[in-house]
């Protein structure tokens, strides 16, 4: 057992943490936010540049061979930088995806022309009533000669809307919740019968309602769910890194403001009640940072069992540090943790956000119990 | 002992409750029921509507339009303002500055000022935080300086709630460097109009433009507008803060929440059956339920003892009203969150001004904005942590 | 609406309190509890004597006539002496047993006794798998002449060991768990087929197994559930007030010890972590004492669905209110809290076995919940 | 990264799983699983055993019974032995007077100490608390006066576990009583069969005699006795409340008490069906399951740095393991109160002695005792506000 990154890893981490202190700073951000997309395309290229689009994909589609390990040094720095840029979307759950759901031909296809830049992807899963439900799909495909119709409404993809292609949940046969026949479809996004409204997240990220019409689509996997899920799993461990960044950055604010602002002539830092309630913010930090390695390592995990297990607690963890954090980081900062022009709700938002992205605290929590827990009665 | 309600107050409930239902337009009112925000006419329309009729200002003395009501009849009729998702009236005006100018003002002040309070001609703002003085107010350093028959006023306050409608401003300005912080205090009444004063709206978290900061660059303000005597602000403003604090409760206002909530979890699904039937969310429901009954039956307690305190003496008890009301109201606002969904994801504040369809169900747009703007129940008003800290001295003799 | 005491309670309040300032101070308890039933009888007799044992009955059973707020009067001075005797046992839960379920003549004929001092019940029910539930009755009652006998076996009846009677519940017709076909019987408890073991319970008080073997006993009400679920409805209210009681005990006991202690140099009142931990606790024990009278004033409710949402409601939160301010109080107080010659870790004991007592903080969360919630959705 | 363990650290870990579960009595490991108490001859029985194969004192010097092992391995030793229910040996002896000898006893100390405490031949027990000085341990008063080649002791010490057991006892005295606190106070090793020692028993509110109260009239002590310089004892106080933080965590028993839950939820039966199928229960146990895999993750974290730690430093996180750790094994022995409901309520440790039959299962008997006792691991060792203080100052640097 190891705690300690290998050279490359160390490279690759001081690599992206130069790239956030040095382009990412608060003021960067709001001007990458502005552009057309929402996002910077110069950065998009520079991650193409620096070979962080490529990173989790293997040598045979274009990519450097990285695995969870590698992902989260890259999310953690993301994190902390909140970076807005479609690498969620587009390598981590968009990858992952391919990586898991598509022939070897498709991803030595695709993979490159994402490696370079050239190619965006999203995820266009979630229905009106589905929730966090992975099974929950009602969008139809249809046999229509050597490809299929889809027709449906997904809702909340993200960074849907400057993705040049959809990688579609749609229902092969079954019922609305069966776990089978379920099929994975790519679809070009400015194809005939495909229609996108995209919009903002409350973090700052942006995503698109999408309705497909008799829209064209390529089957990539039918009885898709499992491979569904573990890229899924991958991304949610993904978004524990991330998180971890963004609740790291939390605690430094926090820290920082409680040592220079002043109230009734000393520091606030001072006052007992704030001094404690910071430790435990960092012993809720710390739980998120244990359980986001936890997460990482069991992501590649084949057994899908022992990986959802871990998964879930991990995910339930991060939501519950992070909204504690959050939520403390507002409070002790009092009213300015409430304006825009600080950084520190922004990480709030997006801690909220990623809480909300494939499944909250509590809904991994019931996940975790119905999976019967994490340390067996017969340990 | 009898905590039913007595036949009368049963039929003053009533009574209440038939008005706010009837005579505030349902439009408003569905508003306040999604956590929309209000348009300045809102506010002002349904102002003028109570106060028409005599339910704007029951707090105030009866000689300037206020009611002799029972402590027991002023709680239903905030209650039964809030169930029925009626806007309460421009705090500012009605639970700030009112009851200030009428217990302490010159009579020809409470001439001037009160009926045009009351009515919302004058849309009031609070000038009392300042950027270096948050959770300790009296540090304050604003200058009013007098020369002649004016003060001069030098400084800058922040937060100031709705500045961008504000007509006049209640100002915490010192006047005597001199003495210790609490001592050289005054409370001033300032035209927003005169010239001098700058208003910067600052953003927040939620997209909201709801505070501002506001300059004050040499602004003459006639000695008339001084509010009671020179240096004695800071009591006037200590009457204030424990008028402010009882109502922040807002126990109606969660009531209504909690059905609204009951309400949309039965139109949401998850698992292929409406949220409602989840038994785990209604167990959270139920545990957020049981303390808002505790809370609510804790007020009542303190509305009864206030027939046995000196008028005007504030119940320290108030302190956790507050602080429990607060956490509660913040509690409601995830809750909202968890029933949407991901659909609490989309910010559609965006869209203000445009014409772009609503993206998931129009109850949801305002979910993640009202859990981050609701953030500031427990700073403002005196922080939960300034809270603490007085219960601790004044209940606790710690 | 009046939270005010009339005349009457204001004296029963005065006359209690009194009692438990003279005679129940902690080293007096001590005392009582040495006595071989491990209560005091002279105390007993003194109950009777100032007229607390026939406060709930009808003055037809030679009673006073009280209703909930005289109980909840009673309870919670009790809770701050914590008393041994059995007065729950015997007249709030025996003697609303016998005033929900048995025929007037026989609280006519019983009631007097109980009043007087001479008769002592205790309620035979758990059974060992029907944890809180109260149609989970497994004994057996079978028609023997004019009366029954009964089979089967009890557990932790409160005070069981010194009861002359027994109310017992047992199956007359259905499924063990069925609402109906469950009957109330009264047993002597010197019968033969009456097997009792008597042993203390952890806060000092007193309770029985019973083994029944073809007991004889006398039916008091068939289909009883509805009757017996008012009835411990009411001892629920009654058990809200005496941990209020219990609770204010411990919040008083911890800030005079604040006060006096001193580390560092220093009274620990002063430091501001216990200061703000003290408040927590103050709106705990508030909180608590407003459900307490909420359930007072919903105890008689004759609604079955509104008495049991408030009854719930307020054991849950009682149940949270009291570990809450118990864990606090000892904590608050370090090593000493945890020693049997101090007083807070009695009050923490007696707090922790009434959450146990009829359904604790979670168990009512689920029912309440079940029952829809307090604020209904067309409010 | 490499977060699973190396082949040799299974083969390691297998080694002393099989050691563990083999060579200590099973009736000795189930008394640790339930939570019963164990008896002198126990702890002695089974600390020989560890002693005599080499597992008893793995952090001691190799040249004193110590094991050149890595923090992993360190860890799996303790994790494995908590998880098969194997008593800890003695702390006193193992963990906190045998290192502080080692470290700064003379060689003729060693040898006349080492050996002997690492086989259980001297039950120790330990001597900082006085009721004067809880959190505060530095204002301690018990003197010690030079006299010739003997020091005098006069004082009291309080909360000293297991006492009644103690052969020894390493004291925390007061040997300058003009130097500031901190600096007056040595650390001296006392045989209990001294005259003008007395052991007075405190019984705990669970009804357990664990801890003592030990009174010293005029006790003579060798100066031989004293560890290390005089005056210095603080440094040693310090160096040995590092080395206990580690352990307190206790991942391992917490893991052997989420799995014995399991088993008794299994029996336990709730409305008809076993409890352990019951959704909410589940989420209760679930979430503690979560809080307890990410304290062993920070333990681990914990303990891969300290290869890069100078030999004897604490990494200041240790605190955060004592924090989380105390409060995870409170909430089980809540859980257990919960799996056994009712039959919690019987007071059995009455029938001690006596031959009455057990009150419902007999692992109920001490549900609620443990739930009792357990509050104490909040407060010893450093209460849980102390290690807040702690860590808001040496890692927030507040």
């Amino acid at each position: 057992m190891d705690f300690d990154l290998n050279d490359e890893q160390r490279l690759l981490k001081e690599s992206v943490d130069r790239l956030i202190l040095d382009q990412y700073q608060f003021q960067q951000r709001k001007q990458y936010m502005a552009e057309p997309a929402g996002y910077s395309a110069a950065m998009w290229d520079r991650f193409a540049e620096q070979g962080l689009l490529g990173l989790p994909f293997p040598e045979a589609a274009g990519g450097f061979g990285g695995g969870p390990i590698e992902t989260m040094i890259v999310a953690e720095a993301f994190g902390r930088g909140l970076v807005v840029e479609p690498y969620f979307a587009t390598v981590v759950l968009g990858g992952g995806l391919l990586r898991r759901a598509a022939d070897p031909a498709v991803l030595a296809a695709l993979g490159p022309q994402i490696v370079a830049g050239k190619l965006k992807l999203a995820f266009a899963h979630i229905e009106r009533h589905s929730r966090y439900d992975l099974a929950n799909v009602s969008t139809s495909a249809k046999k229509d000669g050597s490809g299929y119709v889809l027709n449906g409404a997904k809702s909340v993809a993200m960074h849907g809307d400057s993705a040049d292609k959809l990688l579609v949940t749609a229902r092969m046969s079954g019922g609305q919740m069966d776990r089978g026949g379920i099929g994975l479809f790519i679809v070009d996004a400015t194809a005939a019968g495909v229609a996108r409204q995209g919009y903002p997240t409350q973090d700052g990220l942006r995503a698109a309602e999408v309705v497909l019409t008799n829209a064209r689509a390529e089957l990539l996997r039918d009885n898709a769910l499992p491979a569904i899920e573990h890229a899924v799993d991958e991304a949610i461990a993904a978004l524990c890194a991330e998180a971890v960044g963004a609740m790291q950055s939390m605690q430094d604010l926090t820290l920082e403001y409680l040592k220079t602002r002043k109230q009734f002539g000393r520091a606030i830092g001072s006052f007992q009640v704030l001094q404690h309630r910071s430790v435990d913010m960092l012993v809720a930090l710390e739980g998120a940072r244990s359980m986001a390695m936890f997460a990482a390592v069991m992501a590649a995990e084949e057994n899908p069992i022992e990986r959802r297990r871990a998964i879930s607690a991990a995910k339930s963890q991060i939501g519950r540090s992070g909204k504690h954090i959050g939520q403390e980081a507002i409070q002790l900062h009092g009213g300015i943790g409430m304006t825009l022009e600080y950084s520190v709700g922004h990480y709030f938002k997006r801690m909220t956000m990623i809480d909300a992205l494939y499944g909250d605290a509590d809904h991994h929590l019931t996940a975790l119990a119905g999976l019967g827990g994490l340390f067996g009665a017969a340990a | 002992m009898d905590l039913n309600f007595t036949e009368e107050e049963i039929a003053f409930r009533d009574e209440v409750r038939a008005f706010f239902r009837s005579a505030i337009p349902d439009s408003i009112r569905a508003k306040v029921a999604e956590g929309e925000g209000l348009t300045r006419d809102d506010m002002i329309q349904s102002q003028r509507i109570l106060n028409k009729y005599g339910y704007c200002t029951p707090n105030w003395p009866v000689a300037w339009g206020g009611k002799d009501w029972t402590p027991v009849q002023v709680y239903l009729y905030q209650d039964e303002m809030q169930l029925a998702n009626v806007p309460s009236p421009i705090a500012f005006n009605v639970s700030m500055v009112g009851p200030v100018i009428a217990q302490f003002g010159s009579e020809e002040m409470k001439k001037r000022f009160l009926p045009a309070t009351a009515n919302a001609d004058i849309f009031w703002c609070q000038g009392f935080s300042e950027p270096g003085s948050g959770s300790d107010l009296a540090s304050l350093r604003t200058r009013a300086e007098r020369k002649g028959d004016k003060y001069v006023v030098n400084g800058q306050k922040i937060w100031t709630t709705l500045a961008q409608y504000g007509e006049w401003i209640f100002c915490l300005v010192r006047t005597n460097t001199e003495a210790k912080q609490q001592e050289g205090i005054s409370f001033l009444l300032i035209d927003m109009k005169t010239p001098g004063i700058t208003v910067r709206p600052i953003i927040t978290i939620d997209g909201g433009r709801e505070v501002n900061e506001v300059f004050f660059d040499n602004v003459e303000v006639p000695v008339e507008n001084l509010v009671g005597q020179e240096n004695k602000g800071w009591d006037y403003a200590k009457f204030l803060l424990g008028n402010e604090r009882t109502g922040i409760a807002r126990v109606g206002n969660s009531k209504a929440k909690v059905a609204r909530i009951k309400e949309l979890a039965a139109i949401e699904q998850s698992g292929g059956r409406p949220l409602i039937q989840d038994p785990k969310f209604r167990e959270k429901l139920a545990a957020i339920e049981i303390e808002l009954k505790a809370l609510e039956m804790t007020q009542l307690r303190v509305v009864a003892d206030e027939r046995k305190l000196e008028k005007g003496r504030q119940n320290p008890a108030s302190s956790i009203l507050k602080l429990k009301g607060s956490v509660i109201q913040q509690q409601l606002t995830e809750l909202v969150m968890e029933v949407v969904g991901p659909y609490a994801m989309p910010y559609q504040r965006e869209f203000d001004g445009r014409n772009e369809p609503v993206v998931g169900p129009e109850y949801a747009t305002e979910a993640a904005p009202m859990y981050f703007n609701y953030r500031k129940v427990s700073i403002y008003g005196g922080s939960n942590e300034i809270q603490r800290n007085i219960i601790a001295k004044a209940i606790l003799g710690l």
